[in-house]
Parts: C-alpha cells; structure tokens; sequence
C-alpha cells in the first residue's frame, strides 16, 4: 500500500492547486454578472461580501468548487440509485453504453487493422475511407443514424453503443496497424524460415509485438467510446445518462447541474482510463515484461 | 482446365445475373407492363435490360478465363462501370420503384469491380510511374463503389431525400456552393481546426514530458490529466463559447481538449518504448535528462507520437464541427450542417460532410507522409 | 388499441403538455388509441423522423414543415394547437437597443434549425442585412441558453415566452428592465407547434379516423392542461421534465398561446406564414394542400 | 564438387546488389556454388563480405538480382515452405515475451507438434546447449552467450535437414565452443544433416568442416574453396595434426589475399 | 597487485543477485579485484558466469547487492557522472534513426564537441575500423561486424580515461580482429588508458593483457588471476613464442577448472 500512498499525496496536491485556482477562476469570471445585478438591484456590497456573491450565484458563469461538490455529494448519495435523477443512475446508463460501444469498437478496430495488415486490397482501397469516415462531425449524422435504426426497430442501448463504437475503432485500427507491423524484420525472418502460416505469425508474433500499441490505443478508445455514449443520447430523447443531465442543465442555464454531470463523467472516463492501463500493466507482466 | 480460373467474385455474379433474369421484372412499371401487355406504358430499361444483365454476364465470364491480369482487369473494369453507370441512368425518373433484379444486377455489378481491385492491388509494376498510379486508382475505384451503391440504393429504393439524398444531388450541391463552402472551410478548419490541433497536441505533449521529467507531477498529474482530457465535448462545448465568446476561439479550445488526450496517453508510452541498452548507453554518457530525450527517448518516440497525431487530425474535426453547434458566427462548417438540417436541405449537409472527409484525409495524408518520413527507420515503415 | 407515435420538436416539458396530459388522464385510452410519446432535441428533426417511418404524427413548425414538404415529404397540417407564436425577442433595457431603429450595427441571437425564419422575415420587412457591418445587424447563432445576454456577447437574444424569458428573470432582470419585441404583437410571427402527418398516409381513411380520435383526445388533453395548469406542471415532470417550478410558469405562458384549444387552423394566419417563407426563399413556390381542416372538423364539433 | 551425392544447395552466377540512398551496394557478385547432400561447408571472410546475405539467399529471406540458386532441386521459396532447412541467426533473435523454453518451443509450435514432443525436444536441446535450469527465464535475463546458446537450441530443435548457421558460437567461451562443436559434429555424423556454416574462426572452420569456402568482399566473392582432407570423425585434438595446421594455414592465406587491409 | 600505479577500480567482497520471478539469482559473489592505472586486464571465463555483469557494476549500469566498490577513487556513479569510461557492449546497441557517423558522433554531441572536432574525431575512428564509405549508411545496411565495429568507433571517439569493453571483437574475423588488436594496444600504448576488457579468445587476452583474470560461473566468482610477463610492446608474432603459449596454457586450465562440463 506505500505505492497507492506515494500516488495520493501528489494527486491530491494537484487537486489542491486545482481547486485553488479554480475558485479564482469563478470569482473572476463571475464577477461582471454579479456586478451587473447588484447594479441593478442599487447594492453596493463589501468586497469580502462581493466574492462570497459570486461563489454563490444559482446560475454562475463558473461555478464554485464547492457548489459543485454539494451537487455532486446530493445527487450521488442522497438520491437512490434508481432515481433518475441519481448521478450513479446517470452514470450507469452512460457507462453501460459505453462499455458495450467500447467492446464493439476495439474488436472492430482490430479486425479492420488485421485486415489493413494482412489483405493488400484493404490496404491500399480502406484506410482512406475509414479516414473520411471519421472526419463525419458524429453529431451531424447520429440523429440519421439513431433515426434509420429505430425505423428498423433497434432502439435502446445499441444505437448509443454504436456510436460510440464509430468514435472508439479508429484509434484501435491506426495504432494496431503500426502495432502489428512493429514487429523487429529479424524476428519476421525467423517466422519466415519456418513457413509459419499468416496466423501463426500474426497470433506468435505480430499480436504480442503489438501490445504497447494497443493498450495505448485502448485508453483513447476508451474515453472516445464515453464521448459517443454521452453524444448518442441527445438525439435518443435524452432520457438518461450523463448527456441527459448536460443537455437539461445547459437548456436551462443549470450550470451546477453541468458541472456535476461533467465531473461525474470525468470520474467515469479516469476510472475506465485506469482499468485499461492497470489491464495493460498486467498483460505486460504475464508476457515477462522487464522493469523499466 | 487450365485456361479456366473462376473467381468466387465472377461465380457469384453469374449466379445473380441468372437469378435476377428468372426473377424477371427490375421494376414496378416493367411488371406493370408486363402483367398489361397491351398497354403500352414506358418503363425502365426497356431497351437496356439485356444489354445491361448481358454485359455483366459476358465480363464475369471473360475474367474466368485464364488471360493477362492487366486485360481482366480491364474488362472487369469496362463491364461493371458501363453496367452500373446504365442501371443508374434508368431508374431517372422512377425512383423507388426498383425490384430485387435491379439489386441482384446491382451486387453483380460490385462484385466485378471488387474483383478487378483485387486483380489491380496483386500487380506488382516495375515502373515507378505505374505504382503512384496504382495507388491512386485503387481507392478510387473502391470510393466510387461506395458512391454508386449509394446512389443506386437511394434512387432504387426511393429513399427520401431529406434522410439521405443521392451523392448525384450532394456534388451538384457543392458545386453550386463554392463560396459558402469555402467561407466555411476558412472559419472551422484554417482558424479553430488548425490552431487547436497545434495547441491541442502540443499542449498533451508538453504535460507529457513535465509528467516524465517530475516524478511527483507524473503521480498527480496524469490521473487527473485522464479526467479532464475525457471530458465530453457537449459539456465543454457550452462552457468554452461561455468564457472565450462564440467566434472560432471557444472552438479551437474544444479541440485542445479533444487533442490533448491522445496526445498525452501516446507520448506516455512512447517515452517508455526506447530499448534497455539503449538507454544504458546514454548513461555511460552521464547524459543529462534533456539530451537523452532528445536523442533517444523521442526518437524511439515518433511512432506513438505519430500515432497520436493521426487520431487527432481525424478528431480535431469533428470536434470543431461540433463545436460549432452550440453557439457560432453565422458561418462555419458545424454551423451550417445543423442550420442547413433545420431547413430540411439535406445535401447541403452532405456536401459539408464530403468536404470535411476530403479534409480531414488531406490533412491525414500529409500527417502519414511526415510520418513515413520520420520514422522511416522503424520496422513498420521498412518493411513487415 | 390502435397504435400511434408522436414525435416532439423539443425536449419534455410543459410546451407539450397537452399530449402528456391526454396519455396521462386516459383520453387516448378513451378514444382507443396506445400512444407513444417520443421527446426531442436540439438535434432532432422531426421532419426526417416521420419520413423514416420513426412516427405517425410530429409536432413542428410550419416553416420547417413546409420546406420539408417541398423537398420530398409530403407533411400536412393536421391540427394547429398553437394560434400564437411564443416567439420574441429581448434586448435588456440598459443596452444599446431600445427600438427597431437601433438594430443597426449590433449583434442579434437568434435560434436556427429551422426557427430562424421568422427572425429573417422582421429583418427583411426592415430592410436590415444580415452580414453584419454598421448597416446591418450581426447574427449570432445562439445556443440553447440565455447566456449571449448574460455575457454579453449578444445585444439581444431570443427567447420563448414560456421558457427563455423566465431564465432571464431568474438570472435577476426584472420585466421592466427588458425591451420585448414579440413576433405575434408585431404581427411578424410564423405558426408554431402544429400537429403533421404525411399526406399519404392520410389518404388512408383508417389512418385518418385514427388521426381524428388523436387529434380529438389531444385537444382534449390541452384544454385540460389549460384548466389546471399546476396539475398538468406535474405531468409533465413525471415525464422527465426538469424544474418544476419552471414548467409551472412555462405551462401559464403556454396556455396563453393555446387559446381556445380547438386546434383549428387559421387560414389567414396560413396564409401569412406561407407568404413569408416565399419572400425569403425558404420555400420555392406557393404550397398546396399543406393543410386539412378535414381532421379538426371531425373531432372537434 | 562433391558430385556424387545429390545437390542441397546450387548456384550460379549468383548475384545481389542492395539500393540504397546513396547508391547501390554489391554484396554478392557472380558466385557458384554446389553442396551436396550430408557436406558440412563452413563460410569464412572478412566482415561485410555477403556471407549472411549468402544464408539469407539460400534461405529465401532475400531475392538475388541476377544468377540462379536452387535448393534440394527446387527454388529456394519452394524449399522454405517445405520447411527444408534451420536457420541460427547471427543475433539471437528470441521474441521477449516468452521464455527461453517457449522460444525454443516456438518453431515446434508452428510445425505442430504435440506437447510431449515439444517437451522432449526442448529438454534434449537445452541439455545440449547446457541451458538446462534456465527455462523459465525471460530473454533478457540471460547472457549474451546464452541467448545465443538459446537461439541454438531453437535452431536444433526444429531438426531439418539443411541448416544454417550464421557464427553461432560468435560469442562463446572457447571450452562451451569445444563442446559444441563437438556436439554438433557428432549429430552431423548421427543425421548425415547438411551443414552450411558461417564462422569467424579458422580453426573452427577447418575442425568442423568437409569444405571451407573463403569469401573476400565488395563485391562479396567466392575466392577459395578448400576439400578437407581429414577424415569424417574428429577427436578434438586432431587440431593439434600436422594435416590439420595445413589446410588452417591453406584457409588463412586464402583469407588474407582477398583482404583490403594493406598492412 | 600492481600496486605501484594508483587504482582505478578496486572492488571488495561485491556480490550482486538478480530477483527473479523463479529465485533469486546469483550472478557475481565475493569479487576482490584491483585494477591500476594504465592497466589492461582481460575477462574470461565460461558464458553466463557474470563477465558482463561486473563491467555494468564498474560503470554503474547495476548495483552491487553487498560488498564495495569505487571507481577512479569515487563511487562508480560519481565516475560516471564524471564520464570517467567509455563503454562497448556486447551488441551494438546502434540508434537505427541515425547513420554510422551520427551514431558515432552521439557521445561527441553530449559532451557538446565543436562540429570541427566531431568531424575530426569521426573520421579518424571510423578508419581505425576500417568502415570508411559507410558514414552515410543506416545501421541495417550494416553487416552484423560492421555493426559491431561502428560501436566500436563510437566508443572510441569518446576517448575516455578507462575504457570497458565486453566482447568487442566477438563477430569479426582473424585478420579484422588482428588488426583491432594491434590498434588497440597501440592505442593504450599512447594514452595510457586503463582498459577492461571481456574476451572468449585466450590467445587474444594474453595477447592483449598486463592481467587475465579468469572467472567461474553460477555463482560468478574470479578464480584466477593471471599477471602476463609479456613486454608492453608486443609484435603480432609474440603469439608464437614459448612464454605466450606458457601463459595461455595456464588461462586454460584456469578455465576449465572453472567450468562446469564435465566431459
Ligand atoms: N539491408 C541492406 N541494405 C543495404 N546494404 C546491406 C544490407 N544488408 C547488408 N548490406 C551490405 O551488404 C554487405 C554484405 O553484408 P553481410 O551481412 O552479408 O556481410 P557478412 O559477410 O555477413 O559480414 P559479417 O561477418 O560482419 O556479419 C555489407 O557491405 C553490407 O553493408
Ligand atoms: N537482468 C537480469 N536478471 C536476471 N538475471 C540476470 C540478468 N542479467 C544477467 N543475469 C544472469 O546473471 C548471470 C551472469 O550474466 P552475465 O551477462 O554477466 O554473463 P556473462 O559472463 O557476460 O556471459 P556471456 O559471456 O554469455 O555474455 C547469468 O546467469 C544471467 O542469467
Ligand atoms: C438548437 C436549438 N434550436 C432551437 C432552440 C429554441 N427553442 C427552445 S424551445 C423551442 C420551441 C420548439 O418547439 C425552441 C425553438 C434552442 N434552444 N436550441
Ligand atoms: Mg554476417
Ligand atoms: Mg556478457
């Protein structure tokens, strides 16, 4: 437990300074609003009185630490997980598509880097389709995508899966294409000398040679898979999920909502950033890997 | 049997152009006809439908015949665009009333070009001049596929225009809107895009190296770099038009965040790819931290760095055009998909989407190119 | 029961309240019909929805419906529950902007996806361009919120009667300090929510005895809505929408622009709105048969 | 040479030039070659003179740009997919993540053996390599010699009848280099295997083989190629012979002569 | 031993045991050794038995587990903070993004060398090992001893007082390597370097050597330690002499005593 010590005090440190500046932040950009009404309102308040105001708005430009914290402390624990106005319930719903768009996409990025690698035709005709597909703004097209697949009758937790999946397989392909053509040419050679079939050399060779690449690849996958859940649910009639919370709360100017929901998909996407790279740290362990 | 070498591709094709010959009419109007023989109404391919089933029929079977690979290819080639290019030409004017012979043709059609890639990507040409060909034509052909399968599948089925018009409409569409594009292209991708994407990547890069240099921030500072960079761009997106106004500034911000990440993770494990004695040579220098980073450790770097600069060419786009939902200028890319799908002019959604591909693969390739330039010592360039 | 899909223009909330109503009280049940209610978003046509089969009958705006119509989806108007427009626009008293003559040189936010028509249509009849400069106005494509104002980034912005403007009072301007400039009292407004359903399909006279026994049971449900305007609040919310108190007020404005809830169009008003759209090009040539006062003579009597 | 056992190895006007940026480099220039079946032919000469590009050619890991080779009769292509040969690579060449004893299984891997096999050869060649106890061990944690030992073991494991080998015991000690030399000799003599073996050591060269071919370099060349006359079994101290010092003597002037130092 | 001449690496007791996944591993126990100034000591001894692991404990490449050591007096970390040595491994360890020359010119550049002289530098070993025309070639346009021998320009050019060496020679030829030799003792000769230096060949190490000190593995230990009578100036043919060969003998048993085959 001394390595999980050595790890809280600097992050905790880093939040501290976060934290700090952030009040500073939502003092300043606070202030003119707060300016504005007390002008309105004819009051001259204190200074002292002045920024206590601004860390207080209902609707401030940039919340206070503080304010968010409360939110995000009532809406996590004081509200029952099933309650949709839970984070943890937000959360969840966000989190399930997530993970299901992110299993979807790295298998698909895999498949098309195999393909990429392996068949000369893919090669050269699909990565610059793949590459236009990819520059399509998701959010212009998400609302065809989830309008042309309820028409066939999927609806629920695919179309957001999907779309995330649209967001997570490109980086899995680009970084496997260079992870499973990384492999040293001698040890290529090698397989060669041994007429090892094309599987054997991708699953003995090229696979192992190609993990630095695909953890790497994985943890952007996986925070882009959480991007796609999170846009797949406002054309869905927003009903739940953490895009849910953002869109209600920017539609009515909720900023404390906002930021809660923002904090509470930031967790999201550390946790799962961490689970790849912990993931990623124990293959590297079972395939020998030295200490740096 | 020598002079026979059936593709699955040409096999198959046959077997849909026979089936779609049983099947009969390829559209509503012929079965019309056919079921009212006295009356004589026009219907689609009423002069072309030998020609077109015939055509497709005559090239699959030529490519099973043993012949030089350039000649199949050719006429692979001849017979599924002049097939296709008829196919489509005929349903002008009866748009969704197509029948499955008119798929079946259709398929057949795609398997012959498809075999005739697959011919032109087993070419290994000498010439130097014929390889940059090649590697042109190849993608060409398999990108006109998509467009003519698209534009054969909305007119066939009749799809409604305002869900997904014909590329037919969205060329003639950019082509009428050339300044508006152009304004568009100028206001998203050379003011948020590019100076994002620098910020953006050069920003993950720096944190990158900081969490490299100091132990201590690496602790603290890589968690809650994982946190902010996943941050959801509708969340942001408000926020940042909130603090740095509704012009490309608050946009260029959400590409920083976007970029940052892949930035940021590639980097990280880059500087951890450069080898043990590699690294041991640069301590029997006793060089210095910068030095070995420079020397070594970035180098061995590149391909990760790379890596990371693909992905957020492709991002930085979409992120722009996102962005710009939320709050614009009248003008810009993501401004004027999500106006232009308010007023139901769906190709002009289409055509900023095909200007942001052809984009984002330019500024792709020219990332490619630098990289193959730069990495050019790595195994993934050399050869493998 | 028969089996109906409405899809909305916007998120839940008291704007709708009638068909939420309706579902909730039964008078769908009533009139033998399982509705399902779909809510939107900023990203949702409903336009597109309905032509991909995803609903029978949406709410919309009739610009968006009409230039909908002319590109291939044959919408009609089938119910008109909105007589008024909720529409205005609001420039706080101590700006620069106190009359239409100031609107030279200042920048305006306006909503697009389809509602910025109206807002064309009143800079049109002012002669005022709209690329900006000092003889004409910068537009700014504002967002879902009332932030531009706040900010300061917008000399006027747009906002609802029922909606927008209450954000505005919440972020402590008070009724006095805001210049108004409403479409409906400028006699500059476009038809709001109506209720479309694809011509087609119409023809269908099952199809249209169920869009009768919809439109009857929705009617019925705002009239409702309309009556007990904190019972319907409550409706709404159990639907997901957000705020209670704000779907209070918002269902109060609301009520103002339902008007007698009979759903009848009004011609002339038709009229005006389709003229508009043709002045600015929205729409190319005058529409046909872009409504049917068939479907509200037979449910309402 | 050699004629009357049937050819392995037969080039002619073999020849390999590689582009590279700043023009092209010759590595092989206009060599004939023949080995029979069962030779053990050793390849000595300077450094950078083409003798790995000559293994790689035979092997088919490189294409020659002029002259013809075939192996046992075929192409060399067609020869590799029939897994005719062995390869020990001049580096050790051992994937990272596995261990020693699954580097060594991996060409049997491939060729599908079945476990037991696998283990039975892995602990026989490891035993002849001396690498026994060193099985779970990761690459990296081995010395250079016993990477090599381990790329060896692999090599021998694999059992084909023509193998390659490209300075094995570059970086052993004399005594373990004794032992395998003699250890490959007395499989050579057990499997009538044909060797092809490139060393840097003149007595090595000369103990091991029954013809010695003397390369000199750019272009790469075939300048000497020397019968051995000892007889096929060898006790280690035949190197003290007379006969032996001959033909040691007979290599180094060949080795000399096509060497570019003029000092 | 030598204690005329002030140390530069003295040792005592040093031990170093590697953790291991499966057991630990001891790969150097109970090491007493002093080297002098202007010393060159060869390393010998059985593959495995710690020969390089005692090179990267003197360069502070490892830490010793138990025991002292200190280098020109100082610890070895403060001597290579001082880049007190210069280092060849046992592979080339080459940048592959860098040509023959820049590879040579990296440790000019760190220590922040004038262009003039890293020039000046380049040239002269790159002829030293006799690969002049291949300044511009990347390191896989390289055979595997030219390789080795840019490695060795490389440490060359760095031109440090104590030079550590770990089989420099191991993939070059005779006549190559011959040469080497001589350069490299014509070298010490000038400059009085103190040199280290692991070697497989006895006749190379008496060659090269004021000392030989021979080592046994697992548990690495020195069990000789072998003081040449040779003159400082020795011709190639001093090889052939009865007291070179006396000397030799007695490396080699001092070997094979060490050694673990039992054969
Ligand atoms: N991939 C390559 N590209 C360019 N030149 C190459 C390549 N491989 C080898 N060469 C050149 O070919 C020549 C022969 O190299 P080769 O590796 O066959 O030598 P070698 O006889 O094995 O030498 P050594 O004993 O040092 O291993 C050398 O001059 C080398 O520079
Ligand atoms: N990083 C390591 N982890 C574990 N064991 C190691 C490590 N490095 C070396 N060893 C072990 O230490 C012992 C000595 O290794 P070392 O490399 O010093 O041998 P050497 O004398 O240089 O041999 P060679 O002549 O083969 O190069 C060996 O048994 C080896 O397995
Ligand atoms: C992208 C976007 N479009 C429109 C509005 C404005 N709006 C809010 S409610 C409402 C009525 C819809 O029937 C309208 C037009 C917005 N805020 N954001
Ligand atoms: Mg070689
Ligand atoms: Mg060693």
């Amino acid at each position: 437990m001394d390595s999980f010590r050595s790890r809280i005090i600097p992050v905790t440190t880093i939040l501290a300074g976060v934290v700090v500046l952030w009040y500073v932040f939502a003092v300043i950009l606070n202030a003119p609003f707060q300016r504005d009404l007390d002008q309105r309102a004819n009051e001259t308040p204190g200074t002292v009185e002045f920024i206590g105001k601004t860390l207080s708005q209902p609707k401030p430009t940039l919340p206070a630490p503080h304010q968010v914290a409360v939110n995000f402390f009532e809406n996590t624990f004081l509200r029952s997980v099933t309650s949709n106005r839970s984070l943890v319930y937000n959360a969840w719903v966000t989190l399930s598509s997530t993970l299901l768009g992110f299993a979807f996409g790295t298998a698909l990025g895999i498949v098309i880097a195999v393909g990429i690698v392996h068949v000369t035709t893919l090669d050269r005709s699909l990565m610059p389709w793949i590459i236009a597909s990819q520059t399509i703004p998701i959010l212009a097209v998400a609302p065809m995508i989830i309008v042309v697949l309820a028409a066939v009758g999927i609806t629920g937790l695919i179309p957001k899966a999907l779309i995330s999946t649209y967001l997570s397989f490109f980086p899995v392909a680009v970084g496997m294409v260079k992870g499973l053509r990384s492999p040293e040419i001698m040890h290529l050679d090698l397989m060669h000398t041994y007429n090892a079939s094309r599987s054997q050399t991708f699953w003995k060779l090229r696979v192992p040679a190609s993990v630095p690449f695909l953890f790497t690849s994985m943890k952007v996958a996986v925070a882009a898979s959480l991007v796609g859940a999170i846009v797949g649910e406002l054309p869905t009639g927003a009903v739940a999920g953490i895009g849910a919370k953002l869109l209600s709360g920017a539609y009515y100017s909720q900023t404390i909502d906002i930021w809660s929901a923002l904090v509470a998909g930031s967790v999201v996407a550390a946790l799962l950033v961490m689970v790849v790279g912990i993931a990623g740290r124990l293959v590297d362990r079972a395939m020998g890997g030295r200490p740096a | 049997m020598t002079w026979l070498k059936p593709s699955w591709q040409a096999v198959l094709a046959i077997l849909f152009c026979l089936v779609a010959l049983a099947l009969g009419a390829m559209s509503k109007p012929e079965a019309a006809a056919l079921a009212q023989p006295t009356a004589t109404t026009i219907y689609p391919y009423m002069g072309t439908k030998g020609l077109i089933l015939g055509l497709l029929l005559i090239a699959a079977l030529v490519s099973a015949v043993r012949l030089a690979p350039v000649v199949e290819a050719a006429v692979l080639f001849i017979g599924a665009h002049i097939a296709a290019w008829l196919l489509i030409k005929g349903i002008a004017g009866f748009e969704g009333t197509a029948l499955a012979p008119y798929f079946l043709a259709l398929a057949a059609a795609w398997l012959l070009a498809w075999r005739c890639v697959a011919l032109l990507s087993s070419l290994r040409p000498a010439a130097n001049g014929a390889k940059t060909a090649l590697r042109l034509i190849i993608p060409a052909i398999f990108g006109a596929w998509i467009l003519i399968i698209w534009e054969a599948v909305t007119r066939g089925a009749g799809i409604p225009f305002i869900l997904l018009p014909p590329p037919s409409a969205i060329g003639a569409r950019i082509a009428n809107s050339l300044p508006i594009l152009g304004s568009d292209v100028r206001q998203t991708i050379f003011k948020a895009v590019l100076i994002g994407y620098i910020v953006g990547n050069l920003a993950g890069f720096v944190v990158a190296i900081l969490a490299d240099r100091v132990p201590f921030l690496r602790r603290g500072l890589l968690p809650i770099g994982n946190m902010v960079s996943a941050l959801p761009i509708i969340g942001v997106a408000p926020i940042m038009v909130m603090w740095f106004g509704f012009d490309w500034p608050s946009k260029a911000a959400v590409v920083i965040i976007m970029t940052f990440f892949p930035m940021l993770v590639n980097t990280v494990a880059g500087l951890a790819a450069s080898g043990h004695m590699e690294r041991d040579l640069m301590r029997t220098y006793a060089s210095g931290y910068w030095p070995t980073l420079l020397k070594l450790r970035l180098p061995a770097a590149m391909p990760f760095i790379f890596n990371a600069l693909k992905i957020n060419s492709t991002l930085a786009l979409i992120g722009a055009i996102v962005a710009e939902f939320f709050g614009t200028p009248v003008v810009g890319m993501g401004f004027r998909i999500s106006t232009e799908v308010g007023r139901m002019n769906i190709d002009m959604v289409w055509a900023e989407i095909a200007v942001a591909a052809l984009a984002g693969s330019v500024f792709y390739g020219v990332v490619a190119l630098v990289e193959r330039a730069v990495t050019f010592w790595h195994p993934s360039v050399r050869g493998g | 029961a028969d089996k109906v899909t409405l899809q909305l223009k916007w998120v839940t909330q008291a704007q709708f309240a009638g068909y939420y109503v309706a579902k909730a009280k039964g008078f769908y049940d009533a009139e033998g019909l399982d509705v399902d209610i779909k809510p939107g978003g900023p990203d949702i046509a409903p336009e597109q929805v309905i032509a991909g089969g995803g609903a029978d009958v949406i709410v919309d705006w009739m610009g968006g419906a009409l230039a909908a119509r002319e590109k291939g989806v044959p919408l009609v108007n089938i119910a008109q529950p909105f007589k008024k427009a909720g529409m205005e626009l609001v420039c706080p008293k101590d700006g620069p902007i106190k009359t239409e003559a100031d609107f030279k040189g200042h920048t305006l936010g306006v909503w697009f996806f389809g509602n910025e028509y109206p807002f064309y249509a009143w800079m049109n009849k002012l002669g005022l361009k709209t690329e900006g400069g000092p003889d004409g106005v910068t537009v700014l494509k504002q967002s879902f919120d009332v932030q531009p104002l706040i900010q300061k980034q917008a000399d006027c912005i747009s906002v609802m009667t029922y909606n927008e403007y209450w954000q505005l009072i919440d972020a402590g301007y008070k009724p006095e300090q805001l210049t108004v400039f409403n479409y409906s009292a400028m006699g500059n407004d476009l038809l709001e929510d109506g209720l479309y359903a694809l011509e087609d399909k119409l023809k269908d006279p099952a199809f249209e005895d169920k869009m009768v026994r919809f439109v009857r049971a929705s009617m019925k449900g705002w009239k409702y809505a309309v009556d007990n305007s904190d019972e319907a609040a409550g409706i709404v919310m159990d639907n997901g929408g957000q705020d209670e108190n704000h779907q209070k007020r918002m269902m109060g404005e609301v009520a103002k622009l339902i008007d007698n809830a009979d759903g009848k169009l009004d011609p002339a008003t038709y009229e005006r709105t389709a003229k508009a759209l043709l002045d600015q090009k929205i729409i190319a040539k005058e529409p046909s048969g872009a409504y049917t006062t068939a479907i509200t003579d037979k449910a309402i009597k | 040479m050699s004629g009357q056992s049937p050819a392995v190895v037969s080039a002619s006007k073999l020849g390999l030039t590689f582009q590279t940026s700043d023009g092209p480099v010759q590595a092989l220039s206009n060599v004939d070659l023949t080995i029979g079946k069962g030779e053990f032919v050793s390849f000595i000469g300077p450094s950078g003179c083409g003798k790995t590009t000559l293994l790689r050619v035979i092997a088919d890991l490189e294409k020659p740009t002029s002259g013809a080779i075939s192996v046992n009769g075929i192409s060399p292509e067609q020869a590799r997919e029939k897994r005719a040969y062995g390869y020990v690579f001049q580096a050790a060449a051992l994937f990272p993540w596995r261990t020693i004893e699954r580097n060594v299984a991996l060409p049997l891997e491939i060729i599908g053996l079945s476990q037991a096999e696998q283990a039975e050869r892995i602990k026989r060649t490891m035993e002849l390599v001396n690498l026994s106890g060193f099985e779970k061990k990761y690459p990296w944690q081995l010395s250079g010699g016993m990477q090599q030992r381990a790329s060896i073991a692999r090599a021998l494991a694999f059992d084909a009848d023509l193998l390659l080998m490209d300075e094995p015991f570059g970086a052993l000690d004399e005594i373990v280099r004794d032992h395998l030399n003699e250890q490959l000799l007395s499989l050579w003599g057990r499997t009538n295997k044909t060797i092809c073996f490139v060393t840097h050591s003149i007595p090595e060269a000369v103990y091991l083989s029954t013809r010695i071919v003397v390369m000199s370099p750019r272009p790469g060349r075939v300048t000497d190629v020397i019968e051995s006359t000892l007889p096929r079994r060898r006790p280690l101290d035949i190197r003290e012979t007379p006969e032996f010092l001959a033909i040691a003597a007979r290599v180094r002037d060949g080795l000399r002569a096509g060497h570019s130092y003029e000092d």
